[in-house]
Order: C-alpha cells, then structure tokens, then sequence
C-alpha cells in the first residue's frame, strides 16, 4: 500500500493534466481509444484522484472537472438512446466529444518527444560568444520590438546574473584602492612597533583575496630590495621571520 | 581570396544567424553565388575535418561547433541545464502547429492552465503576442518567433516534425463527424504557419 | 575528432584570447598538446585558404579574420538594419539606468568584459564619452544619447520605465556597493544617475 502511494508521488508530476492522465490509464488498460469502456476507466480515474486526495495533495480543478465529465458521459449512456433527430442519420456517442479531445491532445503531446530531441542536438552546438552567454540564442534584437521595457527586462536579466556572478562582482574593487606604497608603509610600521618584527604568515588574515597576498608578497620583495626589512627562515619551508632595518641613528 | 573564404569570415563576425541578402551584399555579388559559397564552405570545413560547420537556423546561416566536441565545449562554457519542461514543450508544440493562437485554445487542447507557462515561455522569446483574435474577449493571438527556431536549431517552421495529419482527420471522421468542422488548413497545417487568421472560426470546439 | 579540431571550436565559442592553459584544461590535456594543436590548425587553415586565422595576441590565443578580407567585413558592420545583441542591449541598460557610469562598473554588473560592445554601441552614436571619473584610473564614464532615446522611442531618460522591483533594487544596491570605492549614496542609487563622483577617499590607515 505504502510502496503504491509511493510510486504515485513519484509518477504525480509526470501527468501533464487530466487528459495525460486519462490516455495513460487507457494506454494502460490496453483499450482501444475508439471504443472505451467508460465505466472501468471513469473507477480507475477516480481511484487515482482519490488516492490523491487521501494524501492531502491539492488536486487541480481541471482533475475535478474531467472526473464530472467522466461520471456524466457513463450516466449518458445507461440511458435508453433518445429517438434519432430527424435528419440526423448519425446516432452521437456521448464518448465522441471526448475522444476527440484526446486525439487531439495526443497528436500535440505526441510530437514533443521529437521536440525534446532537436532541444538536446541543439544544446550541444555553441556558436560564437557562447563562452560569454551559452543560454543566449544569438539573435540580433529587432528594433522595432524594443522599447523601455526590453531595456528594463535586460537590466533585470543582467542583475540577476550579476546576483549569482558574486565573486566576480566584488572582485573589481580592489583594483583601484590598494597600491603598492600603501602596502609597503603599512608592513614597514607593523614591523617596527615590535622587535623582533613578525611572521610573514602573520600578515595574511583568513579570509584573504588574491589581490590582498599578491600586494604583500610584492610589498615585502620591495621592502628587502630597498633594505628597510630583513628577512630570515631557519630551514626550508619554514616560516620567515621578517624585522624592520633599524635606521641609522 | 575565394569566396567561400569571405563568407566563412561574414558567419565568424556576424556570430548570428546572416540571410543570404545581407552575405551578397557584403559581398557585394548575386545570392546564387553565395549559396555556392556557402556548400563550398561546408566541403572544405568537412574535408578538413574541422571542428566547426555551416548551419541553416532560423531564417539564415550560422556557424556552429560540430556536436563531437560539445564535451569539450562544455567545459569552458559552462551552462546551466534549463531545458524546458513537458509543459513548456506541450504548450510549444500546440502554438507551434495552430499559429496564431490563443490560450484559451491551447488550454482546450492540453485540458489545463498555461497562463505560467505562457509567461515564461515569451520571457524565453519562443512565443510573441501577435495582436488579438477578433472573438469575443478579443484574446492574444501568440506566433513563435526566431529565437523558437533558434532554440531548437530549425531554418523555418516547416522543419518542424510533421504532426499526422492525414491520419488524424481521418480518425476524427470516424469518432467525431458531427463534432470537428470541415478539416480546415489553417491551424493545423504546418506548412502555413503564417496563414491569417481566419476570425471567429471556432477552431476545435475551444469554447466547449 | 582531433585535437586541432577541438582548439578551434575553443577559440571559436571564446570570442576573446583564451590562453594555453584554459585550452589545455578544457581539452583535458598537456599545454605542449596544445601548442602543437594550435600549429595543426593554423597549418591546416592556411592549407584549404580559410578567411580564418589563428593569433597569439594579448597573451592568449584567439580566432580572427585574415586581413584580406577586412573590406567584406566591414561592409557587413555597415549595413543598415543591423541590431542589436543581446550582450549589447544588457550593456546598454546598465548605462542607461546608471548614467553616468563606467567600463569597470558595468563589468561588475554584468560579470564579463564589455570593451568590444562598448565600442559598437560608440559606434552606432547609442553612447557617448562624457569625460572621466575622479577616481583611480580616471574611467570614462559613458552616458547614452540622443540617438539612444530616438531608437527606443522615448521622450527622455525619465520616461524609461521605473525600476521599482524590491529584489532587483537589492541586486542594484550590492553590486553598487561592490563597484564603488565606498557605499555612498550617489553611486548605489539608480534614480540618481547624474550624481557627482566623489573623490577618492584614502584608505583607512594605509595613508601614512
């Protein structure tokens, strides 16, 4: 029972709505579509519907619908056939109208397969730029359909692609804040408010951007090139002890 | 200097898909010979084994990587999977065959709501408002557009995978002769996507 | 598949110089491997006299169009109804909402580099240069045009619609935040495009 309801859940997204559902009970009955038995496929509907409504899933109106279509067309035809229409040599299956709405769902649901299969083939080709935006399609703008809103909705897209872009987008600060000779004063004074001066690894506060080790790595190469700071490591890989020069009295 | 060579480099600049007006005139020679150039293009690029081929999308010409090296593609340009959904591709698939048509339509042919799906699917640009259908509420009548081709790597609409028609109106004879008005050529035909709409035509019981 | 061909679908999808080891990690494969395929594909597009060609340019790798035909190009560039790119079309509405605004700043909203859609969209008079910024680097700030408001039908800047969204005035604030040197309020708010910079403050102790 447990396993049943299971496999339900897990089937329940994959009905694309009441006529989905309908053609894949009658798929399943093996019946033929021109000729349903109504009443076994109206009970197998219900059931499911039921089975839903019994696990509290909010069943779509158009379930609700269908299944009152279902119970009327089986009470249409356990009435006694009305006296032929006069000029009507044709007697109307109270099926007809919903089997051909099936048919006709079924011709479009039919195709999609196909569609889904030019998506995949499509979606492994890249034109030119792809690296830049591979959802886009590529397709100039036509001008006659661009107005302010075109604008607006590209600047939300491209907002909301910044959004996700985090690191990216903070990476552009530091390109213009820090410079070298900030970097340089700023090692030099550290290095003198103490004797015996600091590790080199004292200098790099977790979390670090690139650009922050970068600067310091130069600042100190620079601080030793113009012989303002010494700097000793006891073995190899060791830390490197960094003091200031103390300046000629 | 050849000409296959002039419009290899037009399909590398342009990076979107070129008509054959714009290639001739940059090229400043008659379509036929660009379209000569353009099977001379796609020889060589075989003959030589490249990574990349001339494609006809969307109303034009295209070059694109060779679906062998979409892996290696991949890896550089990484895409997030945002294929569509069934429901996207049903509602597709019905605008796609019937353009111009309208939701309530659709919805009579899928048996649900697409009013979500509508929305997302113009955010896409697959499907455009193409004015209103002169019935009662006067609903918007949606086309695909070129991005729809794009999307799904076809030249026109009549690429599109034929819907069995013949078949259909046959068996609709069958079940339903009182039911479906004369088979009529304009929703249903493929071929004439651009077909007017013919106004208050009850296109298949919609309403019903 | 070769390897040649795999470089060129790379350099192809780039659009920009890639180099040797983004090839190489793309193509899962050793930076001499690459080299030697980059030879490969430049033997070969000599050989069957593509329009294409291979440049070691700007410490990077990338596709280009062989001088000769540099006339046929541009007269494609030339042509009339040329439209606007998507890429285009974003850049544009980050300038038009942040006016005056400038290359680093939109790069930090649209997350990739803008110099060559910058330069189209100078080219087609839809933004102007309207001097530089008083911060580090001195930026050009980018202002839109004349032209601008006739091709999108506006009246004026003001008659753009409003961006009220909560989420994206968010987005708006954060990326301004980042972008600017310091979270003043001139640069973070949209509304206000024709607010002053302000100098560049020094930063914090460093200044001694």
């Amino acid at each position: 029972m447990l396993s049943a309801a299971r496999s339900l859940l897990f089937r329940l997204p994959a009905y694309e709505g009441p006529l989905d559902l309908l053609l894949q009970l009658i798929r399943k009955s093996k019946v033929d579509i021109y000729d349903i038995p109504i009443a076994e496929i109206t009970r197998q509907y219900m059931a499911t519907v039921e089975l839903w409504q019994s696990m509290d899933l909010a069943v779509a109106g158009e379930y609700l619908v269908m299944a009152a279509t279902l119970v009327e067309i089986k009470s249409r035809l356990l009435l006694p056939a009305p006296p032929p229409a006069e000029g009507d040599d044709t007697e109307e299956d109270p099926r007809a109208e919903l089997v051909r709405r099936l048919v006709e769902y079924e011709r479009y649901a039919s195709v999609v397969d196909g569609l889904k299969g030019l998506e995949s083939y499509r979606r492994d080709l890249y034109f030119r730029a792809a690296m830049e935006d591979p959802e886009a399609y590529l397709l100039p703008v036509p001008e006659a359909a661009l107005d302010g809103r075109a604008l607006l909705a590209a600047l939300q897209r491209a907002l909301e692609a910044a959004g996700v872009k985090d690191a990216l987008v903070t990476a552009v600060v530091p390109r213009r804040r820090l410079s070298l000779r900030m970097k340089m004063a700023e090692v030099l004074r550290r290095l003198r408010s103490s004797a015996e001066g600091a590790l080199f690894s004292d200098f790099f506060e977790v979390p670090c951007r690139r650009y922050e080790i970068v600067l310091l790595f130069l600042a100190v190469l620079e601080l030793l090139r113009v012989g303002k700071v010494r700097a000793v490591q006891r073995n190899p890989l060791a830390d490197i002890r960094l003091t200031a020069v103390q300046e000629a009295a | 200097m050849s000409q296959a060579a002039e419009v290899e480099c037009l399909l590398f600049v342009a990076g979107e898909p070129l008509q054959l007006a714009d290639l001739a005139r940059a090229m400043q020679c008659d379509p036929m010979d660009v379209e000569e150039a353009l099977r001379e293009l796609q020889v060589e690029l075989g003959a030589r084994g490249s990574g990349l081929q001339v494609l006809a999308i969307a109303g034009g010409y295209q070059l694109a990587t060779r679906t062998e090296y979409a892996d290696t593609v991949a890896r550089l340009a990484a895409r997030s999977d945002s294929r569509l959904s069934r429901a996207a591709l049903e509602t597709l698939a019905v605008i796609a065959y019937r353009q111009p048509t309208t939701q309530p339509e659709i919805e009579a042919v899928r048996g649900v709501s697409v009013g979500g799906v509508l929305k997302t699917l113009q955010e896409r640009r697959l499907i455009v408002d193409a004015g209103r259908k002169a019935t009662m509420g006067r609903p918007i009548l949606y086309v695909t557009t070129q991005e729809f081709l794009h999307y799904f790597g076809l030249k026109e609409i009549a690429d599109l995978p034929p819907l069995d028609d013949a078949d259909v109106s046959a068996i609709v004879g069958k079940v339903a002769a009182s039911a479906q008005p004369a088979p009529r050529s304009g929703g249903a035909d493929p071929q004439e996507p651009g077909t007017a709409p013919q106004d208050d035509a009850p296109i298949g019981e919609a309403s019903s």
